[in-house]
């Protein structure tokens, strides 16, 4: 019954606007096409530099009410992300001014030239000078804004440092899977054929190769030590998928088939940026930033950026997948060699079962 | 190359007639085969960036080496260069077609119309012949589970990967299910009398008998090899197809003497840059999937 | 010439009175070049299966057998389809566009290229080359088919 | 003088007889359906674009519903959608479905057939003095192609898995796996087979677009003469030819991926549980593929909305527009650059970074020539004696968009900072006010200043004129907001965001943006009234040329028959700008340069 309201008042707004156009219409044609365009100019010429003033006020408004809510005041929890924010704020201080510059010509001239009886265009076809002038300032202005950008895209899409922390990160319909490459540092390799074989592994490791034999596989959320380079390999199982890390000021996608990396330094620690924004439900989310099927807007990961010490306790608590799946490898479960050997134990049994 | 001299001073930007001293219908003609240039340059560009982006790529030396008629003789690029010949005259008949229709020459038009129309239908029937035989011709291919079987090259799958060292199709064998044997056993060649009860053969006399016809194996290929093969040489096979398809239109209008009323023999020439163009293709599709 | 003006647009007719004799010069030029393009196949063909294929090698000749195309791609425009004696005007408007095509085929290979490397290195994070990468042998010389 | 003018009648007239014939015995079929006169093929065009723009605009109302109001119900929705909206709340999946369909109608089939088929079909004959296309006949096929491919779109809404719900810009996987989503199942296939139908369309109209300019222009209509309009579509159609073809390769090859198992896109899949044998494809390669078009395709939708706002600023300012050749120049460079730059929207794809710094360095070339335009549209307002017509207005609006939505793309053609703002409601609001509303507004500005001699009848001011200040004022409160929530890193195409503590807070926002989006849908509702209404009950136009313009259009009868001027085509011996040249308000283009004139083009 509300909607049915609603549709019949627009209905009767309609036909009410359309009256009074009509009427206003005849009222034109009886005051004389000359008079009526002078009429509509005058309001229209009102109307425009009312619109540029405020328009201008508006935009000041939209920010007072929504800079506090972009990722900024709270600055970039990457090392590599600040200058991504410098960056930033030099693009928007220029292209600001340029902005403020035209529109405010574009509205005032409008205003200022608008039709009058003793005004006589003024024939200015063309002026080389004129043109030279702005041709070669915003060519000189992006110079200098595609060199910074040019500098810092180097910089991250170059080669992570060498002691950066190893994670892949899978992304399937829809949740994140993450694996650690374990002590040797070294991802096990990755065969979508032995996808489930054996049953549950998830991520196609192929075991065959031993530096899997280490790997860790945790999901959804992702342990990261503070200040210390952190490199993400990034695969996607279906369909491609896209790791937006918004606070960190990057992303990339995962593409079935091609593995793409990432790095950066996380600075703050998920506790300290729950103070820096002052939200105690602070949480470093991962979401996916590329169209992947109707489950996309709920594809969320998070990552708990923790201390060194915090990091390497919980790094030791992680099982190897691969003791989960071959049960029978699991010298815990053996209780038969000590934490020094395991690996080399590993190594035997595999090679006694080929 | 013109010899023509154009009148001095002329205008050719100023309106009232066409800059280029062509009739739209050909600088249409022109325009819409750029714009198929692209169609066809984007097809082989993606197989280049594919080709680029894996480690191996089937050999065309060894994926094409047979002819009709010539048995399992090892003649690699004889049957695509037979085709490119075919196209070529092809094209040289089309181009004597369109210099006799200028001079108005109605039946020799006819003579090379024809001749035209029976290349374009040989470079088919080639066509046909290797589409089948890449299709049903099946090769011992070492899978990625680790056993043999027999693949024929279609768009899914590609018996053209890199080759396998004898020692390593030896252990292959032994992995290799008993229908699989079969099947590859029944593969090799054609008669041999004693292949004909490959069935009732016991699972070791299996693997002798293959072992005795010492098979090289490739891995298993990419199977985007054979996508791209077949979806452009299916591309351009029809637009030879519908090539023939206007030549023979344009063949019937001059045996019914439209030119003639019309006064030219232009709708020839413009059915002449289309086959040209295809010519042109086939130059493009023969240098990206025979010779490199 | 001229008793068969084409259409009005035309303020004069295009010379065809050219013999046949460009068309079977154009015919041999192109045999011959695709006959060299074979040759250089076939040459392609035996590196390929010597002991150590030499890579510089093949990569000239392939370098070689493109530019013969080109070559065949420009008799064929310029001759057989008469682009050459076309008002130059109109021959630009069909080779600049074309010129497009140079950076289309770069940038695309470009990345092809890139993704390999992504593929053979897990992103950068190890050599990751596949089995058969590693046992890249000699072709055998008769084929492991039977028809 | 009289044998000149007839023999270029002939001239620009390949095809003289069919005209005559056609005048004599036009029947309805042949008048109003399978017309060959550019005219009508134009009203064609424009009017199954305003069909196809209420419903993709529509579509937009209801996912916006979603974003604005994410724990509501609309009990109605149930009845139009059925089981896409059990219970009054939209399935995620039909959400998805809405949001490709809105992209791929506002882009294609409104703002490129709908736009530059319209003012390219209308415009080019009149404005260059030719009695019709070149080819009428590829003309008409043209339009039933456009035709043909709406059908078959159309129809993909009303399949039992959907339509295409992959994003407009259908990236495979997603798009290639009927076992991946819905809307990858049949509907895609129509999906594709629809836009194959339009590219044939558009490319049957772009050959006829460029061989009409080149070959039929009126004696003395030298391209330098030519007004800035018919560079525009003569640009925007050498960027249809030569871009939509790859991707028609590209749509090909998705569909023998979908259906034939070829791998051209595949490549290492596992999908619901199944390892598919596909094997050495990229599913980049499409990316590739799609925006060697895409790219292209943002400027056939924007170039021929710049040449019309630069018409109809010079018109009515009463000023030549200022740096003719610079405009021409810039609309060249735009050209070739919009086919070097596409790359620019994959920095996130694991890009090549050198092949990504070069891909930088194009992609912010294209500011220099968008700036001389902006500077040279203010400039030729400055000093003028403007009217605000409702065309007017809508040209004034477009030039402030353009700005706004030009300068944000600095931004993201940045490479480093795109990596932050990709996939954001950052690239929401730059390329929704950059390409869409501001082309609309180009498109608005054409329909409000030709619609008198299209339909020989005005449209109504008043309702122009609110028309105007809602649909700007609200396209600047839609979009200016959401370069925050881009800021913030907002996800674009996200269902719902209320359960991500990074993007929750922006939900008053969204109630805001989506009530501002249906007063503006409904005031578009309001014109599309007014144009309609305007055919029949419109004020007549009583004068040749009402806005006392220069271009050849005006020369011709008020409502001209087919083959346009009644007599001799008149000849050209100026430019189309000479507006208070020589203290004479204006002096249209078939005037003869007078003895006593100042020297100038």
């Amino acid at each position: 019954m509300k909607d049915f309201f609603v549709v019949v008042i627009a209905v009767m707004i309609f036909i009410i606007i359309f009256q009074i156009a009509k009427a206003s219409e005849y009222v034109s044609v009886l005051k004389g096409e000359e008079k009526s365009r002078k009429q509509n100019n005058k309001i229209n010429g009102f109307m425009l530099i009312t619109f540029l003033v405020l328009g201008l006020i508006g935009a000041w408004y939209c920010n007072h009410l929504y800079y506090g809510k972009t990722l900024f005041p709270q600055g970039s929890a990457s090392v590599e992300g600040e200058e991504i924010d410098t960056m930033l704020y030099v693009t928007i201080t220029i292209t600001g001014i340029i902005f403020v510059i035209t529109q405010v010509l574009l509205f005032w001239f409008a205003f200022k030239y608008q039709e009058k009886d003793n005004r006589k265009a003024f024939y200015f076809p063309h002026n080389t000078k004129l043109e030279l002038i702005w041709t070669t300032i915003p060519a000189i202005v992006l110079t200098v804004l595609v060199v910074f950008g040019l500098k810092h895209w180097f910089l991250i899409t170059g080669d992570a440092p060498k002691d950066a922390v190893v994670v892949e990160i899978t992304g399937h319909q829809f949740s994140w899977d993450m694996r650690y490459p374990g002590k040797d540092s070294v991802l096990g390799k990755i065969d979508y054929r032995k996808y489930n074989q054996p049953s549950g592994n998830s991520l196609a490791v192929d075991f065959e190769d031993p530096a899997s034999w280490d790997d860790i596989h945790v999901a959804a959320n992702m342990y990261l030590p503070v200040g210390r380079p952190a490199k993400f390999v990034i695969h996607a199982q279906d369909v491609i998928h896209d790791v937006g890390l918004p606070h960190f000021r990057l992303k990339m996608d995962a593409v079935p088939g091609i593995p793409t990396t990432l790095w950066f330094t996380p600075k703050y620690t998920t506790e300290e940026m729950k103070v820096r924004t002052g939200n105690p439900n602070f949480v470093y989310e991962i979401s996916c930033d590329q169209m992947c099927g109707q489950g996309h807007y709920s594809m969320r990961g998070t990552i708990t950026v923790v201390s060194e010490a915090e990091y390497k306790k919980w790094l030791s608590e992680q099982k190897p997948e691969y003791f989960t799946l071959f049960k029978d490898k699991d010298p815990d479960a053996n209780k038969a060699t000590s934490d020094t050997t395991k690996t080399t134990t590993v190594a035997a049994n595999m090679s006694a079962a080929h | 190359m013109s010899t023509t001299a154009i009148p001095a001073g002329t205008k050719w930007w100023n309106g009232g007639r066409s800059p280029f001293n062509s009739s739209y219908g050909k600088v249409m003609m022109w325009y819409f085969l750029m714009s198929d240039a692209f169609t066809f340059g984007a097809f082989l560009i993606s197989y280049g960036t594919i080709r680029f982006s894996v480690n191996d790529w089937a050999d065309p030396n060894h994926v094409f080496n047979s002819f009709p008629f010539a048995g399992h003789a090892n003649l690699p690029l004889a049957f695509v260069s037979l085709m490119t010949f075919i196209l070529i005259f092809s094209s040289v008949t089309m181009v004597l077609a369109v210099h006799e229709g200028h001079k108005m020459n109605r039946k020799a038009v006819e003579k090379y119309m024809i001749m035209t129309i029976i290349g374009g239908l040989a470079f088919l029937g080639c066509q046909a012949w290797e589409w089948t035989h890449l299709l049903t011709g099946e090769h011992v291919t070492l899978m990625h589970d680790g056993t043999l079987a027999t693949l024929a090259t279609t768009v899914k799958s590609n018996p053209w990967g890199v080759a396998v060292p004898h020692d390593q199709v030896l252990a292959a064998l032994q992995k290799t299910p008993h229908d699989q044997l079969i099947n590859i056993v029944n593969s090799l060649g054609h008669g041999g009398a004693a292949h004909h009860d490959a069935a009732a053969m016991s699972h070791d006399q299996l693997i002798s008998t293959i072992q005795a016809a010492d098979l090289h194996v490739n891995t298993v290929g990419r199977p985007a090899f054979g996508s791209y093969f077949f979806g452009i040489t299916g591309f351009h096979g029809f637009h030879v197809f519908s090539g023939v398809i206007i030549n023979i239109v344009m063949y019937i209008k001059t045996r019914l003497g439209h030119f003639d009323q019309r006064g030219h023999y232009e709708m020839i020439e413009k059915a002449g840059l289309y086959w040209h163009f295809v010519d042109l293709v086939w130059v493009f599709v023969f240098l990206c999937f025979y010779l490199i | 010439m001229s008793q068969h003006t084409i259409s009005p647009e035309i303020t004069f007719a295009p010379d065809h009175s050219g013999g046949t004799k460009a068309i079977w010069r154009t015919f041999i030029i192109l045999s011959v070049l695709t006959v060299i393009e074979l040759i250089i196949g076939l040459a392609i063909y035996n590196i390929h299966k010597g002991e150590h294929p030499n890579a510089t090698l093949v990569l000239g000749f392939k370098g070689m057998v493109c530019i013969l195309t080109l070559a065949k791609a420009y008799y064929i425009v310029s001759v057989f389809m008469h682009l050459g004696s076309e008002v130059r005007n109109f021959i630009m408007t069909i080779i600049v566009p074309l010129a497009l095509f140079i950076w289309f085929i770069i940038a695309f290979l470009w990345d092809g290229e890139s993704w390999k490397n992504l593929r053979n290195t897990n992103g950068g994070s190890r050599e990751y080359k596949p089995a058969t990468e590693q046992q890249h042998v000699v072709p055998a010389k008769t084929e492991g088919k039977k028809d | 003088m009289s044998s000149v003018a007839s023999t270029h009648d002939v001239v620009s007239h390949g095809h003289s007889d069919a005209h005559h014939e056609h005048h004599h015995h036009e029947t309805f079929i042949s008048k109003y359906v399978f017309s060959m006169d550019h005219k009508m093929i134009a009203k064609q065009f424009l009017i199954t674009g305003i069909i196809w723009a209420i419903i993709g605009g529509f579509f937009s109302v209801i996912f916006r519903l979603q974003l604005g109001y994410p724990e509501s119900t609309f009990p109605w929705l149930e009845d139009i959608l059925g089981h896409w909206a059990k219970g009054g709340k939209l399935h995620p999946e039909f959400y998805y479905a809405l949001v490709t369909m809105h992209g791929t109608v506002l882009v294609f089939f409104v703002l490129t057939a709908g736009l530059s088929g319209t003012f390219a079909n209308f415009l080019i004959p009149l404005q260059i003095g030719a009695r019709d296309m070149a080819s009428p006949m590829l003309n008409m096929l043209s339009y039933w192609f456009f035709f043909l491919a709406s059908i078959i779109m159309v129809s993909s809404l009303f399949v039992q898995t959907g339509p295409a719900s992959g994003g407009w810009t259908i990236y495979p996987p997603l798009s290639a796996l009927g076992d991946a989503s819905l809307g990858s199942k049949i509907g895609m296939d129509l999906w594709l087979v629809a836009m194959a139908m339009f590219i044939v369309s558009s490319l049957l109209g772009g050959l006829n677009y460029i061989t009409t300019i080149l070959n039929m222009r009126t004696k003395g209509m030298s391209m330098t003469r030519m007004p800035l309009t018919i560079w525009a579509l003569f640009f925007t159609a050498v960027l249809g030819v030569l871009s939509f073809p790859v991707l028609l390769s590209g749509a090909i090859l998705l569909l023998f991926d979908r259906n034939l198992g070829t791998s051209f896109f595949l490549s290492d899949i596992i999908v619901a549980g199944k390892i598919l044998p596909n094997e050495g494809g990229s599913a980049i390669l499409f990316q590739h593929l799609f925006w060697f078009l895409g790219h292209p395709e943002v400027y056939i939708i924007l170039l021929p909305a710049m040449g019309m706002a630069s018409e109809i600023l010079s018109v009515n300012s009463r000023k030549p527009i200022f740096g003719y050749m610079a405009m021409v120049g810039s609309m060249f460079a735009i050209t070739i650059l919009a086919f070097l730059v596409w790359a620019h929207h994959m920095f996130v794809t694991g890009l090549n970074p050198f092949l990504g710094s070069v891909f930088v360095l194009l992609t912010l070339l294209i500011a220099v020539p968008s700036a001389i335009k902006v500077f040279n549209w203010l400039t030729t307002l400055w000093k003028g004696n403007i009217r605000f017509t409702p065309g007017m207005l809508f040209a004034i609006g477009f030039v402030s968009l353009f700005i706004s939505g030009g300068l944000t793309g600095i931004f993201l053609g940045n490479s480093a900072l795109d990596i932050h703002l990709h996939d954001t409601y950052f690239v929401i609001a730059h390329f929704h006010i950059v390409m869409g509303v501001a082309s609309f507004f180009g498109m608005f500005a054409g329909i409000y200043h030709w619609y008198p001699k299209m339909f020989g009848t005005y449209l109504n001011n008043t309702l122009a004129y609110i028309h105007f200040w809602v649909t700007i004022i609200g396209a600047y409160l839609i979009f200016w907001p959401m370069h925050y929530e881009g800021l913030a890193g907002m996800p674009r195409r996200y269902y719902d965001y209320s359960n991500w503590e990074s993007f929750k807070m922006f939900g008053g926002l969204n109630e805001f943006i989506s009530l501002v989006a249906m007063i503006v849908f409904a005031v578009q509702l309001l014109f599309v009234f007014n144009f309609f209404y305007s055919i029949f009950k419109g004020r007549k136009v009583t004068t040749k040329n009402p806005w006392e313009a220069n271009t050849l259009e005006w020369t011709t009868p008020i409502r001209p028959g087919h083959g346009n001027w009644p007599g001799e085509i008149p000849e050209v011996h100026r430019w189309a700008y000479d507006y208070a040249k020589d203290g004479k308000d204006f002096i249209p283009q078939d005037v003869p340069v007078g003895d006593d004139e100042s020297k100038h083009h």
